[in-house]
């Protein structure tokens, strides 16, 4: 293998696991969840990528095959990542309630609006009504489901 | 000159690992700890890429495929659990 | 779900009723078995048919793109934000006093309204730098974003709106 | 044939009674009385062959290899006990049509009753002690049935228990008795037994097997201390009484002492064994009958009491004992089935047979009387009558005795117990039949029908016609059966009224007359008699049994308390035994494998497993971390196997943990989310030691393994692979086609799992329960949106793409890793997140499959391709495969393990999809008001809307 | 290694029987995975370990690990993933029909 | 080549899928089918037993992949009896299930056709991984049919039993992997002729491995001290379900005697009759807790659970003399005690249904419909438990003292057997007299059920007839188990009939 792709290699397994290793110690070092949100969402997902595109360049100038397996698993963790972010950001507002948010101009955050709605409901009948949406009867969406902007 | 950025990783990796560990240990909320585990599963799929690279094989990369395509999966399930107590409604 | 009155649709359209998809999907494919063959080809298309027909119910009303060179751009530009993003993020943990960091929710007002569109962004936001995408309003209009570090907040949603939204915009209808 | 025929007649006969019954209790009596005759008749048509000496035989195989055969054979001593069961039988079967009332069921009674006399036929036929065995046993049960007849009475139900027990123990010794003495003569064959007294008596184990063939006799024959249970049995009705209890059953054991004598007699061991038992029994009888105020318990302890007598005779071991206890028997079946039958006519007519409230029945019921005086009288010892002829050989007898070097002691008690005979037996004329009636009787007495009064008639007559010309009468008989039961030459005897002044006279003389002393001061006699210790042995008996019952019960319920920690704490317990034992006890020597070395890597990885074990550890009370801390572990085992050259595995791991963590978390929401402390201090230190203990044990298992070589077959396996599998992923051509079948069993476990959840979901939305699901309230805050956008926009995206992944892992399988089984979980988790992302309802319209299908279809498609090799006759599932070309494709490969394997797909997302669509039903319907099922439940058989 | 290998398998066999020896069906069930990792890598630890000689046949493999134990685990892992499911739901019924989920069956404490 | 050995598992195997997916909602449909197959079974395993009843051993290469790699099924003399036995029993269950049982929850057919294929493979296959394969196939069944119908108890006692079976899996995989890890081999034939070629030095894992083994098969056979999952299991389950049962404890015996015959007995050199010190005590004290479960009874499922596991002990009791003599002997008391076992819980099922409120408890209570027919059926069941004449218990029991008698501890077992007999007379007579004989005494009637539960009356009908056709065919019986008995203990037959003559080694034949 030429050298530079050895160097290139070696330098995007470097960076990689440079970004690996700091996104694990932001999630040391930083004082609260929403902050440490931040660490590992990104320095590990430039790890990762950085050591996928290490092996991309690897089989392509040891085989010269393109292989796309690191690809795909670039897309998935783009997809994803995301998305457990913001999954971990509403988890953790809802258990510990945050009380500095900016408030949207209509509606409420949908992690509690219509929230405190509901639970009132369910306090005073504890039967929230739809047999048909369980059975799937009626075909109807959930309420922020894009099928029925 | 790979063989040495790959040992470099595999100790950056592993120490992230354990930064992950100690996390998983402190917490303090749940949320904290499906953070930390969620970090784990990135890291470990950075280690499999690099042992991919070590070991010159593509044995090894539907692991990483799988864990990338299913790693969020679990974090997601939790928040949900966290969020709703009914992972699917 | 088609709507009663619609017009019967024509053959290559119930083949095919999400081309890009098919052809993304048996494109994927040949990369998938590392080569090129008539018959990986033939496979792949068999499931590049198949796979859309399959789950079409799944994705009802899949987004028509507006135009899809901006894609392209779009990706490129993310990527570089990315970079950079991990280098400030990097710093930011690595050597600022956490005393310093302007940590802070900002709202951003949505103009997108496509859900594919809102989860682009939203996406977009949390893989760029020092922000992450915490919650959409029940309306769906704003974006509830965390900053790390915003010294200035109407500066920073409004450079999301611009740097990300605008072009968004033109790609998701 | 007719030998055999006239055991199994009585067996045949028990099924009339029960149909006859429908035609009437006459009906059913003849029908009784008929197969009972028949069978005496049969038996009668033998008698000259039998005084003639012979033995008749009759022989068929039964269990050749247990030498226990349906062999009988009929000599004297068969023959007498025969005639006596049979015809004292059918005495009884007409005295018990009259004496059963119109609401006792008579067809079982009869039935019951046959049963019986075939058993006891049986007993005294068998020509192998096995099979006599069988038949003693049989005697026990029909007797359980006969004495519980009235099952009303407590005091029947407790008698028959009393009955079954003790002579059920004893008839188990006498089991393995038998088998001993089989064993020592080298045949069960009674025929062939009898011919081995040398080599018995020699043997070692002969006083083993006579100890233990004893305890059958002497409980069948209510010998001390075995007697109690006798009386009690008197709670049957009385012809039960008379028959079993007087002439029949209770000399089942007389009869296996005197068929066994001359085998087993003679010895020392024998003579103070069987004759000192008789002997007390007879004393401590006839003491007890003396104050028994219940008729029948009076005549159940003098029985008592004479079969002491017998077996003192038989005990003493000289052929003229033996000619006088086989005369005893047959004078005391008469005399003492006569007078049971009385007791049962002054019950049946006066209503009592409490002795206390009777008197001066002469007067009121002449017949009856005059018969049981002469009975009584017999029972006595009053000359003339038979059974003053064998009480005088009997006393002979003993006043030739020396016991223990000390000649007086057994003329003296046996005169003792002479003398309580002839005083009980005259309470039983006196005190019933004369002096003034004790006061009104509950019912008004008169002599009975001729049915009842003419059997103990009849038996009356052969008292005194015995009494009269023993020699005529009797002495043929009386020859015959002591011959067989000496089994050689008679000795010297005679069957006469006078013998001249013997010193049995002398000895008779006192005992009838200090009887009738005895009489006299009945009353102060009673208050010694009161005023001494009564060991009541039914109180004996119901306490020991009561305690047996209650310690079986603290030690069943101490011990079975249900508890699955006790459970499992035995069962891993005993694996830790099992396991430190064996590995200690046989030999063993560290391997001399070389090891790997420990990278950095595996050193972290080995340290994330420690941690997160020790985490779940310490967290495990927290249930949501607990799971969460778990799929750590999970994930590092994936490592593992990717690390140690694994990676189906890995990617097995990898999926299987996510569709678990999804399963766990839907049963969660449902389950207390902490969990409590309750394991005491103790409880949670023995754990820690046992999980040690096991950890250690395995872990040492595990080192002790991987560092020696190994002895493998899998050379053949990477050899065969390609040319013969037709793929280059071993682990997938061993899955699909070396070992497929053990894949076919795989994928129906997981297709039952899948089953069973559905059963147990579906059933958890009805009833009882079904209310409670529906009542259920979340037990924590939720957050307002159920389904957020971004989730429902990327699962979406990602649907397609799973499925290509899905497919290509499935397709590549047999060459690479992958397969079947993972592209089905890849499928399903795809299909879950769907579930997941936009809510069950929503996914379940879109899902167009049945499940249950896939299961089935993916079964019977991994089935088909195992079949169709039968079309090559080939074994199932012989695979094949070949290489084909097609223009433009090219070269490519087909393998019928393809197909195979489509099957495990099948199955594996039919069967993920249908548990996990199923448990998220349940979350749907808990927050779905409860549904309006009314009282009625619903069809189960209907198909319901919403079930995959 | 196999040391490592070897005590992590003593330590989930040691952690799973702990955990399975509890009163409630979470922590049983949580111990029997533990228990079916132990079992699988012990299974798994018979065809002896070795590193990247993974049991695909290729010209270039420097030599293959025991492909048997491989698939034997792969079964044990699927069945014992049936199993999980089935003690799993069992449980869950078992709350729901006597409204505790202790092992055996008991009451909730009043406390 | 001869396919009919592998149809009793794929027969059963194809009927559940198709019950699933075609009579799914029919059951009357799913009646017809489970029955026919069923019937087919019975057919299958009779004509098995015609083909190995000249003493050949028929062995199947699933795969055609030769013995030791691939899987191989074996049908000898005992295998295919325990598949008639199998099929016997599972016809006669069925009736009763059908007369309504099977309604009470979902799927009871498939899994019951499942049930079977464990059963039937695991007395089939002569590879000791696939075992665990079939172990998992039959347990996960009984899984599934033992919380049929639902209820707290039930569900209670089901998570009970699937943990304390978790936990024998994992035992068995970790014995498994012992066993392979030295003599490296998978199937039985082949373990038997490794085992004594194993060096000194790895003796100890694998006798160590072995031992745990047994353990696991021990668990299956209710054996003390891992039998405690038995009487909440067959007390709780439905009454088909404990009758179906029965044979599950026989499938661990089974096992014991294949495995620690086979490879563990004679020519097993350090490890030669590995199994027989464990296991007589053992079998010795589960006889005696057995009967004085008997004893204490206080329900009559509770009594049939207890008398179950003492006829385990005793059956183990037989096996564990590990000789050919004792074999059959315990051979026919496998029969006499599955069908007599099995029968109980049938009875005390139509019992409880009768007494609604007081169910089968030992406690009296006014009569009930069709008192005496149930009263027969118990006496007669009852005679046959507790080994009473004139029934097949006394024969197998007789059968037994006489093979225990050259046994060193001939005189104890002499005594725990009889005496625990006495036991199980006490117990099943109180049982008896407290549920039938008091009742009479109690006023007032339970109200008749709605069905006459004719098809129920057929099954205990069915059974019991069994146990009266074992005692008078005692004669050509034994002389068959003896044969039977022969035949495994001559173990190189088996070993040729699966790896052919060319494996053996000189000195084995
Ligand atoms: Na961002
Ligand atoms: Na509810």
């Amino acid at each position: 293998m030429a050298w530079f792709n050895e160097l290139l290699v070696s330098a995007l397994i470097v960076i990689g696991a440079s970004f690996a290793l700091v996104g694990s110690w932001g999630l040391v070092r930083l004082p609260d969840l929403m902050s440490r949100l931040h660490a590992p969402t990104k320095a590990t997902t430039l790890g990762v990528g950085g050591a996928l595109v290490a092996s991309m360049v690897y089989f392509l100038a040891g085989n010269g095959t393109l292989s796309v397996h690191e690809l795909l698993i670039t897309l998935f963790l783009f997809l994803t990542a995301p998305l457990t972010a913001h999954f971990l950001a509403k988890a953790w507002m809802h258990s510990q309630r945050p009380g500095d948010l900016p408030q949207p101009a209509q509606r409420g955050w949908s992690t509690f609006d219509a929230g405190e709605a509901e639970r009132e409901a369910a306090s005073d009948q504890p039967r929230p009504p739809p047999l048909s949406d369980a059975c799937g009867s009626s075909a109807s969406p959930p309420p922020a489901s894009p099928s029925s902007p | 000159m790979i063989e040495y950025a790959i040992h470099y990783a595999y100790v950056a990796i592993s120490l992230g690992l354990l930064f992950n560990l100690w996390r998983l240990f402190a917490g303090p909320s749940t949320t904290d700890r499906v953070l930390a585990v969620d970090t784990m599963v990135i890291n470990v799929i950075a280690l499999i890429i690099v042992y991919g690279i070590q070991t010159g094989s593509t044995m090894y990369f539907e692991a990483a495929l799988l864990l990338a395509m299913f790693g969020f999966v679990s974090t997601v399930a939790y928040c949900k659990f966290i969020l709703r107590g009914n992972i699917i409604e | 779900m088609a709507h009663p009155s619609a017009p019967r649709p024509t053959l290559l359209r119930r083949w095919f009723p999400h081309p890009l998809l098919s052809l993304t999907l048996t494109l994927i494919w040949l990369l998938l078995i590392n080569g090129v063959s008539v018959g990986g080809l033939l496979v792949g298309l068999t499931l590049g048919i198949a796979i859309p027909r399959l789950t079409g119910g799944f994705w009802p009303d899949r987004p028509g793109i507006r135009n899809y060179r901006r894609i392209f751009s779009y990706l490129l530009l993310v990527m570089w934000d990315i970079a950079v993003a991990n280098l400030q993020v990097a710093r930011i943990i690595l050597f600022r006093p956490l005393a310093s960091l302007h940590t802070r929710w900002v709202c951003v007002p949505l103009a997108l309204t496509s859900p594919e569109g809102i989860a682009v962004f939203a996406g977009t936001i949390t893989m760029t730098p020092g922000t992450v995408s915490c919650d959409l309003a029940a309306d769906g209009k704003s974006l509830l974003v965390h900053c790390l570090d915003a010294p200035d907040p109407e500066a920073a949603v409004r450079d999301m709106k611009e740097r990300y939204e605008s072009r968004l915009l033109e790609i998701f209808p | 044939m007719s030998l055999a025929l006239i055991v199994i007649l009585p067996f045949l006969g028990a099924a009339l009674p029960a149909l006859l019954i429908r035609a009437g209790r006459n009906a059913c009596t003849t029908g009784t009385l008929a197969t009972s005759l028949l069978a005496f008749l049969l038996l009668l048509t033998h008698a000259p062959a039998v005084f003639r000496g012979e033995v008749l035989q009759a022989r068929w195989e039964w269990i050749p290899q247990l030498g226990l055969n349906v062999n009988f054979f009929l000599d004297g001593l068969g023959f007498f006990f025969a005639g006596l069961i049979l015809g004292i039988g059918l005495l009884i079967i007409v005295y018990a049509r009259f004496y059963l009332s119109k609401e006792d069921p008579m067809g079982s009674f009869y039935s019951y009753l046959l049963l019986f006399q075939g058993a006891m036929v049986g007993v005294v036929l068998s020509d192998n002690i096995l099979l006599l065995v069988i038949f003693w046993e049989l005697t026990s049960l029909s007797s359980f049935l006969l004495i519980g007849y009235w099952k009303h009475l407590p005091a029947g139900r407790q008698g028959a228990r009393m009955a079954l027990t003790v002579t059920g123990a004893g008839g188990l010794a006498m089991i393995a008795g038998m088998l001993i003495l089989g064993n020592i003569a080298g045949s069960y064959d009674l025929s062939t037994i009898l011919q081995h007294k040398e080599a018995i008596q020699a043997s070692p184990l002969y006083l083993p097997a006579l100890l233990l063939i004893l305890a059958g006799c002497f409980t069948k024959s209510a010998q001390f201390p075995f007697h109690f249970w006798l009386p009690h049995a008197m709670a049957a009705p009385t012809p039960v009484s008379a028959y079993l209890h007087s002439a029949t059953m209770v000399k089942a054991g007389l009869f296996l002492m005197a068929r066994l004598w001359p085998v087993l007699a003679g010895t020392d061991e024998w003579f103070y064994l069987v004759a000192s038992t008789g002997l007390v029994t007879m004393l401590i009888g006839a003491w007890i009958a003396l104050f028994k105020d219940d008729l029948k318990g009076l005549l159940a302890y003098s029985t008592v009491s004479h079969l002491g007598l017998v077996t003192f005779l038989l005990g003493l071991g000289s052929p003229l004992a033996a000619v006088a206890a086989v005369f005893h028997i047959l004078n005391h079946a008469t005399f003492k089935a006569a007078l049971f039958m009385n007791a049962g006519i002054v019950d049946h007519e006066t209503g009592t047979r409490d002795i206390r409230q009777l008197g001066g029945l002469m007067t009121l019921m002449p017949i009856a009387g005059t018969l049981a005086t002469i009975a009584a009288a017999s029972m006595a010892g009053l000359p003339l009558l038979n059974g003053f002829l064998s009480k005088e050989m009997m006393l002979e007898q003993a006043a030739l005795t020396s016991w223990l070097g000390l000649p007086w002691l057994v003329p003296l008690l046996a005169t003792l117990a002479a003398t309580f005979s002839v005083a009980y037996s005259f309470r039983y004329i006196v005190h019933v039949y004369f002096g003034k009636p004790a006061g009104e009787t509950p019912r008004h007495p008169h002599d009975p029908p001729f049915g009842m009064w003419g059997p103990p008639a009849l038996l009356v007559v052969l008292v005194v016609l015995i009494g009269l010309f023993p020699a005529s009468v009797a002495g043929p008989l009386v020859a015959t059966v002591a011959g067989a039961v000496i089994g050689g030459p008679l000795p010297d005897y005679h069957l006469a009224i006078w013998h001249g002044l013997t010193p049995a006279l002398g000895m008779s003389a006192i005992a009838v007359a200090s009887g009738l002393l005895l009489l006299a001061g009945y009353a102060r006699l009673r208050g010694l008699w009161s005023a001494g210790p009564h060991p009541e042995a039914k109180a004996v008996f119901d306490a020991s049994v009561g305690a047996a019952v209650r310690l079986a019960q603290a030690l069943t319920h101490g011990l079975h308390n249900g508890s699955l920690q006790r459970h499992l704490a035995f069962a891993i317990g005993s694996a830790v035994v099992v396991g430190f034992t064996a590995f200690a006890m046989a030999s063993h020597a560290p391997g001399a494998r070389p090891l790997l070395p420990a990278t950095p890597v595996a050193i972290v990885a080995w340290l994330l497993l420690l941690g997160a074990t020790g985490a779940l550890l310490a967290l495990h009370r927290r249930r949501l971390l607990s799971l969460v801390v778990v799929g750590v572990i999970g994930m590092v085992v994936s490592l593992a196997f990717v690390y140690l050259s694994a990676p189906d595995l890995a990617l097995t791991q990898i999926s299987v943990e996510v569709v678990t963590v999804i399963l766990m978390l839907l049963a969660l929401n449902f389950l207390p989310k902490e969990t409590p402390l309750e394991s005491s201090c103790g409880r949670r230190l023995r754990d820690g030691l046992l999980a040690a203990l096991a950890g250690i044990g395995v872990g040492g298992a595990a080192w002790a393994m991987t560092t020696r070589d190994a002895a493998t077959l899998s050379g053949y396996y990477l050899e065969e692979s390609v040319p013969g599998g037709g793929g280059t992923n071993v682990v997938n051509v061993i899955l699909v086609d070396f070992r497929g079948f053990d894949t076919f069993g795989e994928i129906i476990v997981l297709g039952i799992a899948a089953l069973t959840i559905y059963a147990l979901l579906d059933g958890a939305t009805r009833g009882a329960v079904g209310r409670r699901l529906a009542a259920w309230a979340p037990d924590q805050a939720r957050a307002a949106d159920r389904h957020p956008l971004l989730l429902v926009v990327a699962t979406r995206v990602m649907l397609p793409l799973a499925l290509l992944v899905g497919a290509f892992i499935f397709l590549r399988g047999h060459n690479v890793p992958g397969g079947g089984f993972i592209a089905g979980l890849v499928v399903a988790i795809a299909l879950i997140m769907q579930y997941m992302a936009s809510g069950h309802g929503w996914a379940a319209v879109r899902m167009k499959v049945d499940y249950h299908a896939l299961i089935g279809i993916g079964v019977l498609t991994a089935a088909a391709t195992g079949v169709v090799a039968w079309l090559a006759d080939h074994p199932f599932l012989t695979s094949a495969f070949g290489h084909f070309h097609l223009p433009l494709v090219g070269e490519f490969e087909l393998a019928s393990a393809m197909a195979f394997d489509t099957g495990v797909f099948l199955t594996v997302v039919g069967a993920v999809m249908l548990a996990l669509a199923n448990l998220s039903r349940i979350g749907v319907l808990a927050d779905a008001p409860p549904p309006q099922d009314g009282p009625m439940e619903p069809d189960l058989s209907a198909p319901r809307h919403g079930d995959h | 290694m196999e040391f490592l290998l070897s005590s992590a398998i003593g330590l989930l066999t040691a952690a799973g029987v702990y955990l399975v020896l509890r009163a409630r069906t979470w922590p049983v069930v949580l111990g029997l995975a533990l228990l079916s990792y132990a079992t699988n890598l012990f299974l798994f630890a018979t065809g002896r370990l070795v590193l990247n000689q993974p049991p695909v046949i290729s010209a270039s493999a420097a030599g293959y690990t025991d492909p048997l134990p491989q698939a034997l685990v792969l079964t044990a892992i699927v069945i014992s993933f049936g199993m999980t499911a089935v003690i799993v739901v069992m449980a869950l019924r078992s709350f729901f029909e006597n409204g505790s989920d202790h092992v055996d069956g008991k009451a909730e404490d009043a406390a | 080549m001869n396919h009919w050995i592998i149809a009793p598992i794929l027969l059963p195997a194809i009927m559940a899928p198709i019950l699933l997916m075609s009579a799914r909602y029919d059951i009357v449909l799913a009646r017809v089918f489970s029955l026919a197959s069923t019937v087919a079974l019975l057919g299958i395993a009779l004509a098995l037993g015609s083909m190995v009843g000249d003493g050949q051993i028929l062995s199947y290469a699933l795969g055609n992949w030769v013995a030791p790699f691939g899987i191989v099924l074996v049908a000898d003399r005992l295998s295919v009896m325990m598949l008639v036995l199998t099929a016997l029993l599972a016809l006669a269950v069925l009736f009763f299930a059908i007369d309504g049982g099977d309604r009470d929850g979902r799927h009871f057919h498939a899994l019951y056709q499942f049930q079977l294929m464990g059963i039937n493979g695991a007395f089939l296959t002569g590879d000791f991984f696939n075992l665990f394969v079939f172990f998992e196939v039959l347990l996960i069944a009984s899984y599934g049919l033992m919380v049929h119908g639902g209820g707290p108890a039930r569900v209670k006692a089901g998570v009970q039993y699937v943990v304390i079976n978790l936990v024998g899996s994992t035992l068995f995989l970790i014995a498994v992997g012992m066993i392979y890890s030295v003599a490296g081999t998978l199937n039985m034939a082949d373990l038997a002729l490794k085992v004594p070629q194993v060096a000194a030095a790895d003796q100890a894992l694998l006798q160590a491995g072995a031992l745990l083994l047994l353990l696991v098969f021990c668990i299956k056979a209710a054996l003390v001290p891992v039998h405690f999952w038995l009487p909440g299991t067959y007390a709780n389950a439905p009454a088909p379900v404990a009758a179906l049962f029965a044979i599950m404890t026989k499938v661990g015996a089974y096992c014991v005697i294949r495995l620690y015959v086979l490879a563990f007995g004679e020519e097993a050199g350090a490890a030669a009759w590995l199994a027989a010190p464990w296991l007589l005590p053992a079998a010795l004290v589960t006889l005696t807790l057995g009967m004085i479960g008997v004893l204490a009874a206080r329900r009559l499922g509770q009594l049939a659970s207890f008398a179950v596991i003492g006829s385990m002990g005793m059956l183990l009791t037989g096996i564990a003399l590990f000789t050919p003599q004792a074999l059959s002997a315990a051979l026919y008391y496998l029969l006499h005690s599955t069908l007599a076992g099995a029968v109980l819980f049938l009875i005390a099922d139509l019992i409880a249904r009768r007494r609604p409120g007081i169910d089968d408890q030992l406690s009296p209570a006014p009569r009930f419909a069709q008192q005496s027919l149930l009263a027969a059926a118990f006496f007669v069941a009852a005679i046959a438990a507790t080994g009473m004449p004139p029934l097949s218990g006394f024969v197998g029991k007789l059968l037994i003292l006489d093979a225990a008698r050259d046994n060193l501890q001939a005189t104890t077992i002499w005594a725990l057997v009889l005496g625990t007999s006495l036991l199980a007379i006490i117990g099943f007579g109180r049982a008896g007299s407290t549920l039938f004989w008091k009742s009479t005494a109690q006023p007032g009637n339970f109200p008749a059920p709605a069905t006459g539960n004719a098809l129920a009356l057929v099954a205990i009908g069915l059974l019991l007839a069994g146990n009266v056709a074992l005692t008078l065919f005692a004669g050509p019986l034994t002389a068959y188990l003896e044969a039977t008995a022969q035949q495994v203990f001559a173990t190189h037959r088996y070993i040729e009939a699966v790896l052919g003559n060319t494996v053996l080694p000189g000195g084995l034949l």
